[in-house]
C-alpha cells in the first residue's frame, strides 16, 4: 500500500463506485439498470477528476474583487473537463434509452441474453 | 506561415459544418454534398501530404490565439495527413460503392440524416488523426461511437437494433476505461497536451522509477482501445455490427472506425507513454498474446460461419489480432508492419464488402453459401473484385495482403524470443485463411444449372448496367494493387513518420 | 474535507449499491436520482458550482424524466408493439 | 509494322474472349466445361418432419437455460468471473489511489503553469471573470466545439431511432397518453407560476455564464427542463404551434453554424498571428468577453432544443 490511502478516501470511494458501475455493466440483465451502471461509472470518474482539482481553503475561480493570484482559487481545468463529460454522458444515455425503448418494441424484453436465445432459435 | 499548413484545421472545420448543414438539406442534396465533401477532404490532404513531405518537419498548429500548454493545438506530419487522405480515399470508395443499397435500405425521409452520421464520422476520424491533446480525442472518440452506432442501426431491423445495443454497451465501457486512463495521467503529470506528458514521463522514468498510477492508466487506456477496436476477447458485438447494417456502413466501420481507435492507440504509444517505457510495461507482451489467440480465433470461427458477410466480419477479428501482434513485437519494424498492415486491411475488408453485396444482389438477396453457387457468373464484376479481395487476405503476390504478411514475418525474424510463435501462428492463420476464402471463391465459380437458377430465383447484373459499382470495384482492386506493388515508397514514408512522432 | 462531505460521499455509495440490488425499475431510477442530487450537493462542496448546475438541471432533471418516459413507454408498449413486429417480419 | 487482323483471328485472342465474358455477351463455361449430372435424391416426406422435429428437440435442449447443464454452468461461471474480476478491479483501483498525489494539497503536479496563467492572466485575456468559463470557450475552444457536436449527433440518433411517420404517430399517442390525467389542475395552475420563473432564471444563467456560475449549457438544460414541464401541463397541442422539427433543425444549424463561424475565425486569426478585432470589453460588464457571450447563447440555444427534442421524440415520436 502507498502513502496516501488515508488522505485520498474520496478518490478511493469514487474508485469503488468505479467497480461498482462496472458489475452493474457486467451482470444485471435487465438493460435500464445496464444504462444506470454506465452512468454511476462516468459519475464516479467525474467525482475523481473533480478532486483532483480540488486543494483545501481555496475558492472558486471567479474573480472577486480582482484579486487575482493562484493561491486564492482551485484548478479551474477538472471542472472544465467534467462540464464536457455530463454533456457526453447526457447524450450517451438518450441514445441508449431510445434503443432500449426500440428493441423493447421489437422483443418485449430487456434481457439481453434472452433475445439473443431467441434469435438463435429463430434461426435468423 | 504558409496557407497550405491551415489545411488539417479547414478539413475539421468543414466536414464539423456540412455536419449541420445536412441536417437542413434533403436527401440528394445531402448526398451530393457529401461526395463532394469528402473529395475536398482528400485533396486538402493530399496537399498537406505534399507540403509535408518537401519540407520534412512536423509541425503544430494552434487552435486559438494561445500557444501549446494552454490552448489547444493539432500536430501534422507525414504519417498524419498520409492517414488522413487513406482514409478519405476508403470511405468516398466504399460510399459509393454502397450507394444503391443506401437508396434502398434506408427509409426515404431519413436518408439525409444517414450523411450527416457520415460526415461527423470523417471529422472525427480525422480529428483523431491529428490532435495533438489527449482530451480532445477522447471528445472525439465520443464523436465517433455515437456516429458508429448510428450507421449500425439506421437499417432498422430487429438484429441490427440488438447489435447497435451490444456495441454501445462494449464502446461505452471501452470509453469509461480511457477516461479513466486518461484522468490518472493527467493527475500524475499535470498535462493534457502529449509532448508535455511525454516530456513529464520521461523525466519520471530517467530517475528510474516506473510506478504504479502510470502503469495502470497506460493499462486502463490500452485496455479501453483494444475494447473499442474488437481485439480477440472482446469481439463479442463485431460479426452482428457488421454482418446485418447496410453495406456502406459495414464496410466504413471495419475499415475506418476501428483503424481509427488502433492509430489513435499506436499515437498514445508514442507520443504520450513513449516507446520505451511502453516496452518496458509488459502491456506489449499481453495485447500480444491477445493479438496472437486472435489470429487463430478469428480464422477458425470464420470456417464455422455459412454467412458470407458474418463470415468477413470474423476474419476482420483475425486481422485486427495480426495488428495488435505487430504492435506487441515491441519494435519499430513491428510498428511500421502494422501500420502497413491496417492500410492494407482496410483497402481489402471494405473491398471484400461491397464485392459480397454484388454477389447477395444476384442471389435474391440471400447471403448463404448454398445459394451463393455461381455467382461469380452472373456478376461478373463483384465475383472478380471478391476474388482479387480474397487473394490479397491470402497473400498472395501484387497484392497488398503479401507485402503485409512479409513484413510482419521479416519484423518477427528480429525479435528472438517472439520469433517462432509468430511465425507459427502466421503459418497456421494464413493457411486458415486460405481454407475459407478459396471455399467461397470455389462456391462461387460453381456453374450452376438452369433448374436451380429458377428455384433460386437467381438474377444476372451486367457490368454494363451498374457503372457507378463497376468504376468502384475496379478502383478498389487498383487501390489494392498499388500498395501490394508500391509498398518500398510507401514504407519510407511510414517509417519517416514514425522517426517524426518521436 | 469536512464531516459533511463524508456523510454525503458514504450516501453516494449506498445509493450505488442500493441501485445494483433494488428489484424493482422505478425504485432504482428514484434511487438513481438521488444520487445525482447528491452528487451535485457535493459539486458544489467542491467548489465548482457550474457542475453543480449543471448536474441538477441535467442529471437529476432531464436524464431522471428520459428514464421514467422510457419506463413509461415499456409499459405502454403491449398494444402497438405486435404491429411493429409483423411489419418487421415481411422486411 | 503492324498487321492488321482478321476478324476470325481477333475473335480469338485473350483480349477479345475477356472483354465478351466481363459484359456477359457470352460465358466461355458453356458448352465447355463437361458437367456431369447430380442425380437427384429423393427424401421421403416422413424422415424430413422426423428430422425436423429432432433438430427442433435438440435447440429446445440447448437453449434450455434450466435444464441444460452445460449453459447453467457457463453463466454460473460467468457471473462468478464477473463478481471476482470486479472486486479486483476495484482492489487494484483503490492500491493504485494510495500511490497518487494527496487531495487538497497544493504542492502537485496538477498545479503547474497552465492553471496559474489561466488565474493569472485569463481576465485579461478572455474577458471572462468566470475563469472556467474563459477555459472552455476561450483557451480549450476546440474541445467544446466537439462536445457541442456530440449533443447534435446524439440528438441526430435519437431521431432517427423514434421518429415516426405521421399514421402510426396517432396509435402510439393514443396509447401513451391513456393514464394520464389531462387538464389537471393543480400541475397547471404550478406550471403558470413556475414556468416563467424557470425561462427567466435559464435566460439569466445562459446570459451571465461569464460573470458567474453556469453558461449555456445549464442555462440551455434548464430552459429545456422549464419547457418540459410546459408540455407536461399542457399537452403538444399548445407546443406544436411554435415548436416543430423544422424550428428543431433551423435553431440547431443556425446555432451551430454560428459557433463554427465565430470560433473558425477565432482558430484561424490565432494559428497565423493576425490580432483578432473583437473587443473584449469591460470585465463584469453583460456585453464584455468578446465571442464568449455569443457562444454561449449558441450552445444555450442548441442545448435547450435537444432537451425539449429527446423529451418529445420519447414521448411521442412526433414534433
Amino acid at each position: 500500500m502507498g502513502p496516501n490511502l488515508i488522505a485520498n478516501y474520496g478518490e478511493a470511494i469514487a474508485m469503488i463506485m468505479f467497480a461498482i458501475g462496472m458489475g452493474n455493466l457486467l451482470l444485471q440483465k435487465n438493460l435500464i439498470k445496464k444504462i444506470i451502471g454506465l452512468n454511476i461509472m462516468d459519475s464516479s470518474v467525474y467525482l475523481f477528476l473533480a478532486l483532483k482539482g480540488y486543494i483545501t481553503g481555496r475558492k472558486v475561480p471567479i474573480v472577486v474583487d480582482g484579486i487575482q493570484e493562484v493561491t486564492a482559487y482551485i484548478n479551474p481545468i477538472p471542472a472544465g473537463l467534467v462540464l464536457t463529460g455530463i454533456v457526453v454522458s447526457v447524450s450517451v444515455s438518450a441514445l441508449m434509452l431510445s434503443l432500449t425503448i426500440r428493441l423493447y418494441k421489437r422483443y418485449h424484453t430487456l434481457d439481453l441474453d434472452e433475445i439473443s436465445l431467441r434469435l438463435r432459435q429463430e434461426g435468423l | 506561415m504558409q496557407f497550405v499548413q491551415n489545411f488539417p484545421f479547414f478539413c475539421i472545420i468543414l466536414t464539423l459544418f456540412s455536419g449541420s448543414v445536412c441536417a437542413v438539406l434533403k436527401s440528394k442534396p445531402a448526398r451530393i454534398v457529401n461526395t463532394i465533401l469528402i473529395t475536398i477532404v482528400g485533396i486538402l490532404n493530399a496537399c498537406v501530404l505534399a507540403f509535408e513531405i518537401k519540407t520534412g518537419e512536423s509541425y503544430t498548429y494552434m487552435m486559438g490565439h494561445f500557444p501549446a500548454p494552454w490552448g489547444n493545438e493539432i500536430r501534422i506530419g507525414v504519417l498524419e495527413a498520409g492517414m488522413a487522405l487513406f482514409f478519405c480515399v476508403i470511405m468516398l470508395l466504399s460510399m459509393l460503392g454502397g450507394k444503391h443499397k443506401v437508396l434502398t435500405e434506408i427509409a426515404k425521409e431519413k436518408q439525409n440524416l444517414y450523411y450527416v452520421l457520415v460526415n461527423l464520422l470523417l471529422s472525427s476520424l480525422i480529428a483523431l488523426v491529428y490532435t495533438n491533446d489527449i482530451f480532445t480525442a477522447y471528445v472525439f472518440v465520443e464523436i465517433n461511437t455515437i456516429s458508429a452506432c448510428g450507421l449500425i442501426m439506421i437499417r432498422q431491423n430487429g438484429r441490427t437494433i440488438e447489435a447497435a445495443v451490444r456495441y454501445m454497451i462494449m464502446s461505452l465501457l471501452g470509453s469509461g476505461l480511457l477516461l479513466m486512463g486518461i484522468c490518472m495521467l493527467y493527475d500524475i503529470t499535470g498535462h493534457l497536451l502529449m509532448s508535455n506528458i511525454k516530456q513529464t514521463l520521461e523525466a519520471t522514468y530517467a530517475s528510474g522509477k516506473l510506478d504504479v498510477p502510470l502503469l495502470v492508466s497506460v493499462a486502463f487506456m490500452c485496455i479501453g482501445l483494444a475494447i473499442k477496436s474488437a481485439l480477440f476477447p472482446f469481439h463479442a458485438w463485431l460479426p452482428d455490427a457488421y454482418g446485418y447494417s447496410t453495406v456502406s456502413s459495414a464496410a466504413i466501420l471495419s475499415s475506418l472506425v476501428s483503424k481509427g481507435y488502433i492509430f489513435l492507440l499506436i499515437k498514445i504509444i508514442y507520443r504520450v507513454v513513449g516507446f520505451e517505457i511502453f516496452r518496458d510495461t509488459h502491456i506489449i507482451n499481453v495485447l500480444f498474446i491477445f493479438g496472437l489467440c486472435g489470429m487463430i480465433f478469428g480464422s477458425v470461427s470464420a470456417i464455422r460461419e455459412n454467412d458470407i458477410r458474418r463470415m468477413i466480419a470474423f476474419s476482420s477479428v483475425a486481422q485486427i489480432g495480426y495488428i495488435y501482434m505487430g504492435i506487441g513485437l515491441g519494435t519499430e519494424v513491428g510498428m511500421a508492419a502494422s501500420i502497413f498492415h491496417i492500410l492494407s486491411h482496410a483497402a481489402t475488408k471494405s473491398m471484400l464488402f461491397i464485392a459480397a453485396i454484388g454477389l447477395t444482389e444476384v442471389s435474391d438477396g440471400s447471403r448463404h453459401f448454398i445459394k451463393l453457387t455461381g455467382a461469380g457468373f452472373r456478376n461478373k464484376i463483384a465475383g472478380l473484385t471478391f476474388m482479387a479481395g480474397s487473394l490479397s487476405m491470402v497473400g498472395v503476390p501484387i497484392f497488398a495482403g503479401f507485402i503485409s504478411k512479409l513484413l510482419f514475418a521479416q519484423a518477427a525474424t528480429v525479435n528472438k524470443g517472439k520469433m517462432l510463435p509468430v511465425l507459427i501462428c502466421l503459418g497456421i492463420s494464413t493457411i486458415l485463411n486460405a481454407i475459407y476464402f478459396m471455399k467461397t471463391v470455389i462456391r462461387i465459380y460453381t456453374p450452376i444449372d438452369d433448374k436451380t437458377f429458377e428455384e433460386n430465383k437467381c438474377s444476372v447484373i451486367k457490368a454494363r448496367q451498374v457503372p457507378l459499382y463497376t468504376v468502384t470495384c475496379i478502383l478498389f482492386i487498383i487501390v489494392n494493387v498499388v500498395l501490394g506493388t508500391m509498398s518500398d515508397p510507401i514504407m519510407d514514408l511510414i517509417t519517416k513518420g514514425l522517426s517524426m512522432f518521436a | 474535507m469536512t464531516v459533511f462531505q463524508i456523510i454525503l460521499l458514504v450516501f453516494l455509495l449506498v445509493c450505488a449499491i442500493a441501485v445494483s440490488f433494488s428489484k424493482n425499475l422505478l425504485n432504482s431510477i428514484l434511487i438513481f436520482m438521488s444520487f445525482s442530487l447528491i452528487m451535485s450537493i457535493l459539486w458544489v462542496c467542491l467548489e465548482s458550482p457550474d457542475l453543480g448546475i449543471t448536474e441538477a438541471a441535467v442529471g437529476a432533471g432531464v436524464t431522471s424524466i428520459l428514464f421514467f418516459a422510457t419506463l413509461k413507454k415499456i409499459h405502454a408498449i403491449e398494444v402497438e408493439g405486435t404491429q411493429e413486429e409483423a411489419e418487421d417480419e415481411q422486411a | 509494322m503492324s498487321r492488321l487482323k482478321t476478324k476470325e483471328e481477333y475473335e480469338k485472342t485473350i483480349g477479345f474472349k475477356f472483354r465478351r465474358w466481363l459484359y456477359g455477351e457470352e460465358d466461355p463455361y458453356i458448352n465447355k466445361v463437361e458437367m456431369v449430372k447430380q442425380h437427384h435424391r429423393h427424401v421421403e416426406e416422413k424422415t424430413i418432419t422426423e428430422r425436423m422435429h429432432e433438430k427442433q428437440m435438440h435447440r429446445e435442449y440447448t437453449y434450455d437455460v434450466n435444464r441444460n447443464k452445460v449453459l447453467k454452468t457457463y453463466s454460473m461461471l460467468y457471473r462468478i468471473a464477473s463478481v471476482v474480476f470486479v472486486i479486483l478491479i476495484a482492489a487494484l483501483l483503490v492500491y493504485n489511489v494510495s500511490w497518487l498525489p494527496k487531495t487538497g494539497a497544493a504542492e502537485k503536479a496538477v498545479n503547474n503553469e497552465v492553471p496559474q496563467r489561466y488565474i493569472e492572466n485569463g481576465l485579461q485575456e478572455t474577458g471572462a471573470v468566470n475563469i472556467v468559463t474563459g477555459m472552455i470557450l476561450d483557451y480549450r475552444a476546440f474541445d467544446t466545439l466537439g462536445e457541442s457536436h456530440v449533443l447534435f449527433i446524439a440528438t441526430i440518433t435519437v431521431l432517427i431511432l423514434l421518429r415516426n411517420n405521421k399514421k402510426k404517430a396517432t396509435i402510439a399517442q393514443i396509447s401513451d397518453r391513456r393514464f394520464e390525467p389531462k387538464n389537471d389542475s393543480i400541475l397547471q395552475l404550478g406550471a403558470k407560476i413556475l414556468v416563467p420563473v424557470i425561462f427567466v432564471f435559464g435566460i439569466y444563467v445562459v446570459l451571465n455564464g461569464h460573470i458567474s456560475p453556469g453558461g449555456g449549457f445549464s442555462g440551455g438544460a434548464i430552459i429545456g427542463a422549464g419547457l418540459i414541464l410546459y408540455v407536461s401541463a399542457f399537452g403538444f397541442e399548445k407546443t406544436e404551434k411554435f415548436f416543430t422539427e423544422r424550428t428543431y433543425k433551423v435553431i440547431s444549424f443556425a446555432a451551430l453554424a454560428t459557433y463554427c463561424i465565430a470560433k473558425s475565425y477565432s482558430f484561424y486569426t490565432g494559428a497565423n498571428h493576425i490580432h483578432s478585432i473583437i473587443p473584449l470589453g469591460q470585465p463584469g460588464a453583460i456585453l464584455s468577453s468578446g465571442l464568449i457571450l455569443i457562444l454561449n447563447i449558441c450552445v444555450g440555444m442548441v442545448v435547450a432544443c435537444t432537451m425539449y427534442t429527446f423529451y418529445v421524440m420519447f414521448r411521442k415520436g412526433d414534433f
